[in-house]
């Protein structure tokens, strides 16, 4: 049994939900009988923005509601998407008459049920676009795109459509900015011990002594290569290597730079690893405008990291440099 | 003597039993999916069917219809995640192919399996050779098809076994589609666990009209 | 041996350094030969606010260095504190005239090192005063309270000294106001698995499957017991006790909550155990002000968290409320 | 034949002699401190001493207070943490007390440790029985003190020996001052790793002057 600091471990999602209310002081409100939490104040003809998925990655992705960032999450059992009874709760409290953008990394459980649940939001005359954010060039090769998995670069795409749901009147336009995000952001992850799911206590996948995982997924799934442990720099060197080459990069890019904490890893190794990333885009004459570090997207305690590029053009980086605030992300 | 088919209550009762097997393969099935996926298959199915059991008891079913399309919405709305779809979007769809039935005998089960699978396909779009319980449940489909003028008895044993030599086949397969695809080569030599889930299904479904 | 992304142990200091600068897109710059940073521009006529420590904490002291927090950070090697001279270089470069705020954690290490460095500050003529957080209940009794360390509650007393020394402008009156933070605080942490310290690779303590230290420091320090594992909500009920008994907090006082991840637990164990210490503070008619939830002050990937409690009066709300950013901490 | 005082050359020597077993002894040193404080004494000492050993290649020393001053520097400025204060405020305290000595007698051994001894109560305000360095220390200078006719090698010897015993009692104690403190029974059993280091420098500087 993985030790955890939890109660009966069937009731975390529930009382995980309390607590972050709880943390929110009323800017956030759940949606009746639906494990969501909306905006309390959404302005009337505001386009809405959910995003959900699994539990087991928080802060994401309830702790990214918030003023100029989602409008509501919705959040499934751990490391499953939630049911389309609930995205549809959590639709009708986002709708305002402009309709409801859906963003959530591509998994086919999320895919299946946001979809059911869109079609039931049309049924009661609620339209709904959707983004699936597929940044993860670990888990499918580029021709295959839509094949891949959402990883950390959720936040990105997260950050420019909530700037941009806040000041655009279109679903279309909220869209398009959004869906542009999302084939703007590259990401990918490693791990070197794994997380555990609270109702079995079991890790999710094991792995040797000195081993690491090359291009794990958010919920362990298997990545691209199990190898010997190598220095930082080193593996920093083949992640970027793999990420600049995919988009790709260029000479004379500007990008915002996302290292993402999986869980355990200290921010001492995510700043080791971001001194590496610096000298390499440097070298590649790539610039960074911004830089986000932290646990944004875990995977339970699972000890790993991943490195994502957003990269800008005028319009994605007058949204991402709006002010900002939420639980788990505020920008002044 | 083989038995042609079974009453409304008999359904019930099969579900309470097919809805017992999956929640006692809970850490079966959850290793399964350590293996290949993110280790939470056992987890779902088994909330999934302690809320069908809940539902059986709780609501008034009034035909074979109900008793399947509601099974399909327990699940759903409870199990969430990928499994939660495929297998409500089975359990509805095989429940409107029954339009009202009363009993449940060898031509509505086949009609019910078809339809089921019609909409597993139209919700996740997998084929044969994806490495997901479709490698299980077609072969099953298909079988009930080729024999459609068996008992109800002899169908239920038919389509568990074809769905057996499915689900086992999917250890051949490297993973097309969910959280195992990326794994690829290594998914080999294990099998899907959404596969064993629907082989699990068609065989407590068998046992319990045999055993009748 | 631990595993770690790091390249050569010996370099992790080093590294994180150079990471952290690079991180902060010039909103801090290093002091020249020391392990420090410091605000690029102070306004002449500010009284300088000096924190600082052993590494390994991250982000803590230097994610905390911004505007209206922290004028400069100092940091020693991985759990010790930094040499008179590093202090030394710190103070020197903060110093504008109205002198510099020493604030850290109470250990002896740190004591000595930063009395010797004022010493030397005073036959330069910078004049200097030194508060020490000792938030820790569990580390000694009240009676000896400055024999208590100084574990997450740091985040209030910064928090609140950055505000008042950004908007006061005498050193004894933001050392009368950070002093009454560090009075108003209060702490205590649990640990169920250890840190390790990159250059041994060796975990900081030994613990038993099942087995959590009720009282843990920051360094993995033993705390006052160790016991079996016990559900969430009864260990927030120990731990929440102490702490209210011991400043002590009475029903009508209005607090702000810090719950402090020590490195490797999962946000949703800290949003679970945040549902009951509200629950406690509801009871007991204590008002939360606000919550500050995350992996602010670490003890490498130490496993655990602590729940820290400052109590407001009108002085302290004023500045607790005042915006703030830096690497770690934005508040708008 | 007893040695009565070593040369400024041989004062060198004797601190490369104790730089290195401390450096030898990082394992150890860690080893004691992970068993009753944060795990890192080791580690500290084998940086701190590998800057005393750099430091007595590249500085030119004039005489043996400056050995003892700048070993003292060195130890401060390279470990931080406790025991740079403590061990860098010793030898430093006691490098001011040998006031420009050419060679290291006797006399000049007393009155270092002396001066030593004040300068660590002086920074760290510890006692006999709070369970630090001081333990070991306090007996070896009284021990010196008490024994102040004797030769450079019988003085190294006695001070070696006593700081051993201080050093073993600091098992009997719970600690009540450092990283240690909060420890309190649960120290018991384990000696205090700062005493442990006092002693490996008086026996290292013991068995340098037996070697010549
Ligand atoms: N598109 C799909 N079509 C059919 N079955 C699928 C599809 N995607 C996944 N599955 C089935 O779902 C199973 C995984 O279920 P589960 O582990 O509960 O969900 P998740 O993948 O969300 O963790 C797989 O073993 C597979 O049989
Ligand atoms: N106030 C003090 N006076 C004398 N020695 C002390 C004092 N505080 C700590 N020490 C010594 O320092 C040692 C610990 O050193 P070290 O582990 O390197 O530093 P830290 O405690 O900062 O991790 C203790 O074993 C003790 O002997
Ligand atoms: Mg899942
Ligand atoms: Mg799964
Ligand atoms: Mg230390
Ligand atoms: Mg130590």
């Amino acid at each position: 049994m993985v030790k955890k600091i939890i109660n009966n471990p069937k009731d975390v999602v529930k009382e995980t939900m309390e607590g972050l209310l709880l943390a929110n002081h009323g800017k956030i409100v759940k949606v009746e009988d639906a494990n969501a939490v909306v905006r309390p104040s959404i302005p009337a003809g505001k386009v809405g923005l959910l995003v959900g998925g699994g539990s087991g990655h928080e802060p994401l992705f309830a702790g990214f509601v918030g003023d100029h960032l989602a409008d509501g999450a919705v959040s499934g059992n751990v490391f499953a998407a939630p049911a389309p009874d609930q995205i549809l709760a959590a639709t009708k409290a986002l709708d305002h008459g402009k309709g409801v953008l859906y963003l959530y990394g591509n998994y086919a459980g999320d895919n299946m049920n946001f979809d059911i649940a869109a079609e039931l939001a049309e049924l009661e005359g609620i339209s709904t676009k959707t983004v699936r954010i597929y940044d993860d060039v670990a888990s499918a090769p580029l021709e295959r795109i839509d094949d891949r998995r959402g990883i950390a670069g959720d936040l990105f795409v997260i950050k420019v459509a909530g700037a941009a749901a806040a000041e655009l009147d279109s679903l279309d336009e909220v869209f398009r900015v959004t869906a542009k995000a999302r084939d703007f952001t590259r990401s990918m992850g490693v791990a070197i011990s794994p997380g555990s799911i609270p109702e079995t206590g079991q890790p999710t996948f094991e792995i040797g002594e000195g081993e690491i995982e090359i291009g794990m997924g958010l919920h362990g799934e298997a990545g691209v290569s199990r190898e010997k442990l190598m220095p930082a720099d080193e593996l920093v060197s083949r992640m970027t290597d793999l990420i600049l080459k995919d988009l790709p990069f260029k000479a004379g890019d500007e990008v915002c730079l996302l290292i993402n904490n999986l869980g355990a890893t200290t921010m001492m190794e995510l700043l080791i690893v971001n001194r590496k990333v610096r000298e390499i885009l440097a070298e590649a004459k790539i610039n960074v405008h911004d830089t986000m570090m932290g646990s944004y997207c875990t995977s339970q305690e699972m000890a790993g990291f991943s490195i994502s590029l957003l990269k800008l053009d005028d319009e994605l980086k007058k949204y991402y440099d709006m002010p900002a605030e939420s639980f788990a992300f505020t920008k002044r | 003597m083989t038995i042609d088919s079974i009453s409304l209550s008999q359904v019930k009762d099969a579900f309470h039993f097919i809805a017992n097997r999956m929640v006692d393969s809970k850490d079966m099935l959850t290793q399964a999916d350590q293996a290949i996926g993110d280790g939470d298959h056992g987890i779902g199915m088994a909330r999934g069917f302690e809320a069908v059991n809940n539902m059986l008891e709780a609501k008034t079913l009034n035909n074979v219809e109900d008793v399947f399309f509601n099974t399909g919405t327990s699940l759903l709305a409870s199990i969430g995640g990928a499994s939660g779809a495929i297998f409500g979007s089975f359990f509805m769809g095989a429940g409107k192919a029954l339009q009202g039935a009363e009993i449940l005998n060898a031509a509505g089960y086949q009609k019910a399996l078809e339809a089921g699978l019609a909409m597993v396909k139209k919700r996740g779009n997998a084929s044969i050779g994806d490495k997901t319980m479709v490698d299980a449940l077609e072969p099953a489909v298909d079988a009930a098809n080729q024999y459609s003028g068996s008992s109800l008895e002899e169908l239920a044993g038919l389509v568990a076994a074809a769905s057996h030599e499915g689900m086992e086949k999917t250890k051949t397969f490297t993973a097309k589609i969910g959280k195992a695809k990326t794994l690829g080569e290594r998914t080999l030599g294990h099998a899907d666990p959404g596969a064993i889930s629907i082989t699990l299904i068609f065989e407590a479904l068998k046992e319990y009209i045999s055993s009748l």
